[in-house]
């Protein structure tokens, strides 16, 4: 079992390290070779998924002693949770990997960072302490830097020093609370062991457990990105690549999210309980506040944006709300999410490819020249809408079903999002694609050929498949679900 | 068996459309209209073969599971059939027949032939879908599924920038009801931990009014949206933009009145709160009247009929909100008939005239086109309320319920009768200036409508006439079909004897007024003869209000799109890019600058530098000797 | 008796040699911010150390040790091996330009 | 009746190194004064000098590890695991500074000889100061490195910034070493004593209670004297100057062997002279910590001289790594570590710059690196390597470093300057990108020559981003070390 | 009352040399007052007991350093005086300030320590003269190591300045 869980991190690193070695002549058999590396990935994962450990709450398989005075360990693990997100990196990796023009499929280093970025996010999943968790964290953020600043757009230099030093400036609290956390438990066990078992033994006092939560939280919070800290997401991603953006909003959001379920709830729940409140406002005002910007927004990938800040309010609101069945549908949505908003990204990548905008206003009737492509995006919208029987619904309505108990006001007023989401989708699908072709580039446009239909169709087959039948991942996250939620309900009790 | 063909008749259309949607190439439309027309005959024969097993055991209803949805909190995939998904399953399956059978000619030349009959067909599945379900989620699954295929409908001919337009306002206005909706199922999961309606049903008592009223309200909300009740109706005016078969089946027949279906299925829940039936009854009422008010100077053929499906929709909302639910879904089924029967026939003149909709511009096209002119006739008389027609009966039993309810509901049943006059003097202006009013355009090139238009028509027509006996005073057909449904829900009954007779010849009375006034005015034009001034201002003032319907619309329009786009704007620019950006951006800016005023103060003069190292020197002595001061 | 007292005020003690001492620093320190000859500055950094050299005697003298007079000389070829270097330095900037003043030496800066 | 040579303590294993490295000076300037040798032949004298330095170093271990703690030339030198630690050091740094002669040996053959005479010279000075346990001694030592630094910075003669380097190190260096060899005089002036553990003894006789002033200003005074040789601020001043000026092949070993020595001796003066009155200097080193890591940032963050740059992130270093050494003996350890991983780091940088811009070049814009990506990529990753070590990026030892030391800290209950060193790690990911960016991502607009590498070079580059990457991964046995070295302390 | 003088003369004498150097305008009168200062200083040591120290001062500074210093100066040129104007903003104020407080700070530090010292060091009550014997003895024991490593220092010193000063390459390249 180790070995498939070390096999998560070190392929898709000698992976990149193989692709930086290819020779300058062969540019051909990059992409390729780069698919291979990452396909072995996605069937380790869908072993995994299919092995014991992805139906069970996290617990450590290997542990490593890394700096033996200081009794610093490193741990690696995996749950339900890890094994779906995983399944998840690998299978966009894959796909992204596809759908990449031939300027990008053919640059040793894209294909390079980009196994590179697959190894730190892994790395994200299965650490089991919040040293490995933190190291794999911050190394999320080369690659990212490389991919944002080599191939972005224009404004790239901007938008990547802004991203870096935002998330920095976020990951600094989590460092200072590892610290302090591994002091803590310093004073306990005489080692400054911060593995995810020692944590959940340690006795914090309620003020310690309420400065960890915040220090962590609003770590993760930035990454999420919550409302008042998310103005980084929208210039990331419009000057990202389209893989870039894909992984950014496909994985890289949800690791935010997953920070704060595998660390700041079930350790510091008193905070938890404390701060929750403020966390479940933050979060609708960003569902609603979200959808109203991206209503009025002129570039398709910002718009895309927006909407990501707002389903991944809903996320937070489920976990906010801390009951089981929210809790359930938060991570369902952060899949679902990933999906949803992974296929719009690729989608806007096939259009930029061809015509080297993504001003809204540049388009419509598109629905002529490229049905197949209007029906795909049609379908994804709805997807992304929430539209029954699609993926996108499930999460959501678990989740307001679920965190009604909690915070029946704000569930209330989030529920007004699916309102906005029809409005801003729907608007501009009938901008981009209806209506009679104003400008003559849009006249010869080609519609989808093979390659990107491969690319695209597997994530369209996944929205269906669980939109229809949510029990298929809902056996996954169950486990955690419980557990996060059986220690909130445990110390709720002892109040 | 009789689970197994229920699952079959669901969801063979949805087979369909997917046979139809995967190989769009192969098919020609001959064999596209012969795969449609086929499955749709086979839905239907199994539908009344359901429908003739469910009566024979005497409409026992039963349900089953088809699989779990979600299992934390075992929401199961179920359907059930009793009276009145029953009755709902025998409207939708034979409309759709024979309104696909009108389509396959209607739509022949359009080159987007096959995807239409995927829209339809899925929305017939949806349709199917939303009235079989046996519980809250699978409805609410279905009815979403409903609005998507509108939406699709509606904006089926995509270049026509208003389709769109059209398509996303009924999808985003039903949306709104969603809304509502879907709070309903949050208060319903967290005050029964279920979606079962029968579990629910029977755990109402223990529930507090005030929970009831609460859940009710927002339900209704949802069942507003759908069937374009009072403030959430201006989608379906637009939404005549789609092709009239679509309109036929969608915004008349059947979707519009999910809301309808939805209400009598919680009438369990809905009985026990005043509130919300006050609320209902006056919503329909003034829906009614405005509808009806706004369809007699509109002069889209079909936009006329939008209203008025409007104002009948009101009249269902009324019976509903008296308590009448039988009333309510006979209302349902006859108008279903009629209606449609009315949309086909505009359809055929619409084909007739080359998409000409404009109904001042026709006229006497009864030479040209007799059997649509006698069989729009009969659904015209049909609605106007007169015996022996369908719409007297279910009409006649509303009004009555009403007024039997006494007390209030006095005041109710006489505006309802109003909009009874109204409803006929509309239809009536309608018919004559298609058919009858002389005008001098030359219709020589117009000819009546092919076979497979007019088969339909034909049936409908009969339909229109004979449907209404299957629940007259005499014969109860319809409640014993309901019985089971409607079990331990109180259903208000007609008052006996006299009084209904009475009541009865006034409605009669009603209807054939409003004919004969608009047969005065809009082929005789007495008002042009007796001239009376004083009222003309008065009039016109009112016809323009009836035509920009009360200016609601435009309201609307600027309330919630115009100011709606400026409002995003300013979020976006001021708040999201001055404020909140402009914060981060600033604090980068100050340390920008800082580090520039910083770095002047080194000036490269090494005596400069001296004088630091003496300065800091000196200081941090002092700081050091004045440290047992500062620290404690 | 006054006389005495007076005697006994104006008896030299090690601090009075520490005063002087340490004004010399402080006046080589003062020539060194004021001063652009470089020359100069340099002739300031001698009168420093050799207010030091005044702390090491005076000390030694006051504890009755000979460490101190010992430490004087390696300040004090410490010092001298300084002064070679720092003329050198000084003559070879003064190749270039012809001037011993260290106001003109700013281009590295910021 | 023992001999007068034991009396005293005589001990040639302990000045080992520094009597090779005299040695192979002496032999390298009568070759090149007498008979002219060619550059070759001096090459391999300076190696087998070099190889023959860490040989004695590694006898010093041993004297060590049979001796125990203890000094010679009766209290003059002293023979601690301080010591042994920075000999390690400087013999590290040693080596890592003479592999550039390689190239450069054909190019400046005339000026190697001085500049290989100067550095050898100097490390044998700071050799001196690292083991000396006497402060006089100390002072000796350090002009000893100082002086051949001032050299060395001017060494370029033909370069107006050089010499204006030069003499500006020269004439604020021998003011700061005025101030330490007045500290030293004020502590021999209040406590008759001149060495690091008469003075703790002194104080602990006398009680920390009444420590005189004196003694306290004297020892500040030293302090601040070492402080300004690590360029901590605000003693700063003059590190960017002359960073900037000095020939680009040397700035990294005077660089490093200065904050390796200095460093060292205030941890031992920080574990043994004031551990008793450590408390006593807390606001005054906080004072400089805070000082050190805010000015460095605001400096840095608009340079567009990458050494003038990389000048100030000395400085906040020297701020990190002084936060460690005054709070305490675990604090020290950390802060060597720190010191150790931030040499490699700082070599491998300064290593890069000669390669890129000749050995003899004085400053460095920003814009030399534009296109160094498609020029060579081995540069460009390991340049890329050691800015984000330096920045403190997990998997490199930047990370693992600063950990240790925030925990330490932390433990130390130091918040307020744990949050401001954070601070300023946030504002340095800003200013230590943009050179990576330079490099790696901006095209070039002016055509260049391209750089050829030898294989030596590369083996070297390779070495220490390899060090960078593996102490930041396996940091077990360096740690151990660095904790080695307080644990008889504790 | 001899003691006395003996301390003030030269203090004064030391005070006027030290102020000559700092403010004289032509490098000859301060090499001049930096001799006065020395050569007073030998003075003091005389009767702080340390005249071997004094010889070696009036010889080492007085003799050889200054006679560098003069050369020096000869060859930079006497006649260009610098400008007395300060260019650098603020540096008078300061540079006063920092001197004020300075040189009051160490006064103060060396006022403050005399009753440290009756506490714990009171002054000897004999007195070691630092006759050659002495120092030389000490010298060659217990500072033996210093003192040789003094010439390395001298070695280095020599490089240096070879190293900078010497430049027959210099003149080619130009050419």
């Amino acid at each position: 079992m180790i070995e498939l869980i070390f096999s998560f991190i070190f392929v898709p690193f000698l992976g990149s390290i193989i692709i930086f070695l290819l020779p300058k002549t062969r540019s051909e058999l990059y992409r390729p070779i780069s698919i291979a590396i990452s396909l072995i990935t996605l069937t380790n994962s869908i072993y995994l998924l299919f092995s014991e450990y992805s139906k069970t709450e996290f617990n450590i398989l290997y542990r490593f002693t890394w700096i033996k005075s200081y009794g610093l360990e490193i741990n690696f693990g995996t749950s339900g949770m890890s094994a779906l997100l995983i399944f998840l990196t690998a299978l966009l990796i894959v796909l992204s990997l596809f759908s990449l023009n031939q300027l990008h499929a053919e640059s040793k280093g894209f294909l390079g960072s980009f196994l590179a970025l697959h190894f730190a996010i892994n790395g994200v999943f299965v650490s089991g302490d919040l040293i490995s968790l933190f190291i794999f964290f911050e190394a999320i953020l080369i690659p990212m830097y490389f991919l944002m600043g080599i191939w972005g757009g224009e404004n790239r230099k901007y938008a990547t020093i802004k991203f870096i030093i935002y998330t920095v400036f976020g990951s600094i609290f989590i460092f200072i609370g590892t610290v302090y956390v591994a002091v803590i438990s310093y004073s306990y066990n005489g080692k400054l062991a911060v593995d995810f078992e020692t944590l959940g033994n340690l006795n914090l006092t309620l003020t310690q457990s309420k400065v960890l939560f915040l220090l962590f939280t609003f770590g993760f919070l930035v990454k999420v990105p919550i409302f008042p800290l998310h103005t980084w997401l929208p210039d990331a991603h419009v000057e990202a690549p389209t893989a870039g953006s894909i992984m950014l909003a496909g994985v890289l959001l949800k690791v935010g999210a997953f920070g704060i379920l595998r660390v700041s709830i079930p350790f510091f729940t008193e905070g938890y309980l404390e701060y929750r409140s403020y966390i479940a406002i933050l979060s609708v005002i960003g569902i609603i506040y979200g959808a109203v910007v991206a209503i009025a927004q002129e570039d398709i990938k910002k718009l895309i944006a927006y909407s990501s800040i707002s389903h991944m309010g809903f996320v937070m609101l489920g976990i906010s709300a801390g009951s089981l069945l929210s809790l359930e549908g938060a991570i369902i949505q952060i899949f679902n999410h990933g999906i949803t908003a992974a296929a719009l990204f690729m989608l806007v990548g096939f259009l930029y490819d061809r015509r080297h905008t993504r001003k809204i206003s540049e388009f419509g009737g598109l629905k002529i020249t490229m049905p197949k492509y209007a029906a795909i995006f049609l379908f994804t919208s709805f997807a992304s809408i929430g539209l029954p029987g699609l993926n996108g619904f499930v999460g959501e309505f678990m989740i307001l079903i679920g965190s009604y108990e909690t915070f029946n006001l704000l569930s209330t007023i989030a529920a007004l999002g699916v309102v906005l989401a029809a409005i801003y989708m729907l608007w501009a699908y009938q901008r981009i694609f209806t209506g009679s072709i104003s400008k003559e580039e849009n006249k010869v446009l080609k519609d989808l050929n093979l390659r990107e239909l491969i690319s695209i169709v597997p994530l369209l087959l996944l929205m269906l498949l669980i939109g229809v039948y949510p029990k298929l991942i809902e056996s996954f996250v169950t486990q955690d679900a419980f557990a996060i939620n059986s220690i909130i309900k445990f110390i709720i009790g002892m109040k | 068996m009789i689970k197994f063909f229920i699952l079959l008749v669901i969801f063979l259309p949805l087979v369909t459309s997917s046979i139809l949607f995967i190989n769009k190439r192969i098919f020609n439309e001959k064999f596209t209209s012969f795969v449609t027309l086929n499955i749709s005959l086979l839905t239907f024969l199994i539908s009344v073969y359901i429908f003739v097993v469910f009566s024979l055991n005497n409409y026992e209803g039963f349900e089953f599971k088809l699989f779990q949805w979600i299992k934390l909190i075992d929401i199961q995939i179920g359907f059930s059939l009793n009276g009145l998904s029953g009755i709902m399953l025998l409207l939708i399956t034979s409309l759709s027949l024979l309104i696909q059978l009108f389509s396959t000619s209607y739509m022949s030349e359009d080159k987007n032939y096959n995807s239409y009959f995927v829209f339809f067909n899925f929305f017939v599945f949806s349709m199917l879908f939303l009235v079989m379900s046996s519980n809250f989620l699978v409805m609410f699954i279905g009815w979403e599924l409903v609005g998507l295929s509108s939406y699709l409908l509606i904006s089926f001919w995509s270049e026509k920038t208003s389709a769109v337009k059209a398509g996303n306002k009924a999808f985003v206005i039903n949306r709104i009801g969603d809304f509502g909706f879907l709070i309903g199922l949050m208060l319903i999961f967290n005050n029964f931990n279920t979606f079962e309606f029968n579990l629910i049903f029977s755990q109402i008592s223990l529930k507090s009014e005030s929970t009831l009223t609460l859940i009710a309200i927002f339900l209704l909300l949802g069942a507003f949206g759908k069937s374009a009740q009072f403030p959430l109706f201006s989608w379906l005016p637009d939404a005549m933009e789609g092709p009239t078969p679509a309109s036929a089946l969608i915004h008349a027949a059947t979707m519009v009145t999910a809301g309808v279906f939805m209400l009598v299925r919680i009438s369990p829940l809905l009985q026990y709160s005043e509130v919300a039936n006050l609320i209902i009854i006056s919503i329909g009422l003034f829906t009614a009247l405005i509808a009806a008010f706004s369809a007699i100077n509109q002069n889209d053929i079909k936009k006329v009929l939008a209203y008025s499906t409007i104002s009948q929709l009101g009249f269902m909302f009324i019976a509903i909100g008296a308590g009448a639910y039988v009333a309510a879904i006979f209302h349902l089924v006859t108008h279903a008939f009629f209606k449609a029967l009315l949309f086909l026939g505009a359809g055929s003149v619409i084909h007739a005239m080359h998409h000409e909709q404009d109904i001042t511009k026709m006229g006497a096209l009864k030479k040209q086109m007799p059997i649509t002119a006698t069989t729009m006739g009969i659904g015209t008389i049909a609605i106007a309320g007169i015996p022996p027609l369908a719409g007297f009966w279910s009409k006649d039993e509303i009004l009555a319920s009403v007024f039997s309810k006494g007390g209030v509901y006095y005041i109710f049943w006489g505006l309802a009768l109003a909009a009874a006059f109204l409803t006929a003097f509309y239809m009536g202006r309608h018919w004559l200036l298609i058919f009858q009013k002389e005008n001098n355009f030359d219709h020589t090139h117009v000819n009546e409508s092919p076979k497979k238009m007019l088969i339909p028509l034909i049936i409908l027509s009969v339909f229109s006439i004979f449907i209404g006996f299957i629940n007259t005073p005499l014969f109860h057909g319809l409640e014993k079909v309901l019985y089971q449904s409607l079990e331990e829900v109180y259903v208000t009954h007609l008052p006996e004897g006299f009084t209904l007779i009475a009541l009865a010849l006034i409605s009669i009375g009603i209807g054939f007024s409003g004919l004969i006034s608009s047969y005065l005015i809009y082929s005789l034009a007495v008002h042009k003869k007796l001239d009376f001034q004083i009222a003309i201002n008065f009039i016109t003032f009112l016809k323009k209000l009836s035509l920009n319907v009360f200016y609601l619309n435009k309201i609307g329009n600027f309330i919630f799109v115009a100011s709606l786009k400026n409002f995003t704007r300013k979020i976006a620019v001021v708040v999201d890019g001055l404020i909140i950006d402009g914060a981060v951006n600033l604090v980068a800016d100050t340390f920008n600058k800082t580090s520039k005023l910083t770095s002047f103060s080194q000036t490269g003069q090494v005596r400069n530098y001296v004088m630091y190292f003496g300065l800091f020197l000196v200081l941090l002595i002092g700081l050091f000797i004045a440290t047992p001061l500062v620290s404690p | 008796m006054t006389q005495k007292r007076r005697v006994q005020m104006l008896e030299v003690t090690t601090d009075w040699y520490l005063t002087l001492s340490a004004i010399l620093f402080s006046i080589g320190f003062f020539g060194m911010m004021i001063r652009k000859n470089a020359l100069i500055m340099f002739m300031c950094i001698e009168l420093m150390l050799n207010a030091v050299n005044l702390t090491f005697i005076a000390a030694s003298n006051h504890f009755g040790q000979i460490d101190g007079q010992i430490a004087v000389f390696f300040v004090l070829v410490v010092a001298a091996a300084e002064v070679v270097v720092g003329l050198a330095i000084i003559v070879s900037i003064f190749k270039k330009q012809v001037s011993a003043s260290v106001d003109v030496l700013n281009i590295s800066r910021g | 009746m023992t001999s007068i040579s034991e009396l005293i303590g005589l001990n040639f294993v302990v000045i080992g190194p520094t009597l090779t490295l005299l040695v192979t000076t002496l032999i390298l300037l009568f070759s090149t004064i007498s008979i002219r040798t060619s550059t070759v032949v001096k090459k391999y004298i300076t190696l087998v000098g070099v190889f023959a330095t860490l040989f004695a170093i590694f006898l010093k271990f041993g004297l060590f590890f049979s001796n125990g703690l203890s000094s010679y030339f009766s209290e003059k030198i002293l023979l601690d695991e301080f010591s042994l630690f920075g000999n390690l050091l400087i013999g590290f740094v040693l080596i890592f500074t003479f592999i550039p002669f390689w190239k450069t040996s054909e190019m400046f053959s005339s000026k190697t000889t001085e500049a290989i005479i100067l550095i050898l010279m100097s490390a044998s000075g700071f050799l001196l100061m690292v083991d000396s346990e006497n402060f006089i001694m100390l002072f000796i030592g350090l002009e000893i490195g100082s002086i051949s630094l001032y050299a060395l910075s001017g060494l370029n003669r033909g370069d107006k910034l050089s010499n204006e380097a030069s003499l500006k190190y020269f004439l604020l260096g021998s003011l700061a070493s005025c101030i330490l060899i007045y500290g030293v005089a004020l502590l021999y002036v209040s406590l008759s004593i001149t060495g690091v553990y008469e003075t703790s003894i002194a104080i602990s006789f006398i009680g920390t209670d009444n420590v005189p002033l004196t003694t306290l200003v004297g020892l500040i005074f030293l302090i601040v004297g070492l402080l300004f040789k690590v360029a901590a601020a605000p003693f700063q001043a003059w590190a960017p100057d002359v960073y900037q000026g000095a020939p680009t092949g040397y700035v990294g070993y005077m660089a490093s062997v200065a904050k390796v020595s200095s460093f060292i001796v205030l941890a031992r003066l920080s574990a043994v002279s004031l551990s008793l009155i450590l408390d006593k200097f807390e606001l005054f080193f906080s004072a400089i910590i805070i000082l050190s890591v805010v000015l460095g940032s605001l400096f840095a963050s608009n340079q567009t001289d990458l050494k003038r740059l990389l000048a100030y992130s000395g400085v906040i270093q020297s701020g990190f790594i002084l936060a460690g050494i005054s709070s305490g003996l675990n604090g020290i350890s950390a802060s060597l570590f720190y010191l150790t991983t931030y040499i490699v780091q700082l070599l491998g940088v300064f290593f890069v710059f000669s390669l890129i811009s000749g050995h003899m070049s004085s400053d460095f814009s920003i814009e030399k690196l534009s296109g160094l990506f498609k020029d060579n990529k081995l540069l460009t990753i390991s340049f890329s390597i050691f800015m984000l070590g330096i920045a403190g990026l997990p998997l490199t030892s930047g990370f693992v470093s600063k950990f240790i030391l925030i925990a330490n800290l932390w433990s130390y209950e130091r918040y307020v300057i744990v949050v401001m060193l954070m601070l300023s790690t946030v504002a340095g990911f800003y200013f230590y990108l943009k050179p990576i960016w330079t490099a790696s991502i901006q095209k070039s607009e002016i055509l260049k020559i391209k750089i050829k590498i030898s294989l030596v070079e590369k083996l070297v580059l390779l070495i220490l981003s390899f060090l960078t990457i593996f102490l930041g991964l396996f940091p077990n046995g360096l740690i151990n070390l660095t904790r080695w070295v307080i644990e008889n302390y504790l | 009352m001899l003691e006395i003088l003996l301390f003030f003369i030269p203090a004064s004498l030391i005070i006027i040399g030290a102020l000559i150097v700092v403010f004289a305008k032509n490098p000859v009168h301060n090499a001049m007052g930096l001799v006065l200062t020395l050569i007073s200083l030998a003075i003091a040591y005389i009767t702080l007991n340390a005249p071997f120290v004094a010889m070696v001062q009036m010889l080492v500074y007085a003799g050889a350093v200054m006679t560098l210093f003069l050369f020096v100066i000869m060859m930079i040129g006497v006649d260009k005086r610098e400008q007395s104007t300060e260019k650098i903003k603020g540096q008078t104020y300061l540079v006063s300030g920092v001197f004020l407080i300075l040189i009051s700070l160490l006064v103060y530090v060396a006022i403050n320590s005399k009753f440290k010292w009756s506490l714990w060091f009171p002054k000897v009550d004999y007195v070691v003269e630092g006759t050659p014997q002495l120092i030389a003895g000490l010298l060659f024991t217990g500072w033996i190591l210093p003192f040789e490593i003094i010439s390395l220092l001298l070695i280095v010193a020599t490089a240096a300045a070879i190293a900078l000063a010497y430049d027959s390459k210099k003149k080619s390249t130009d050419a």
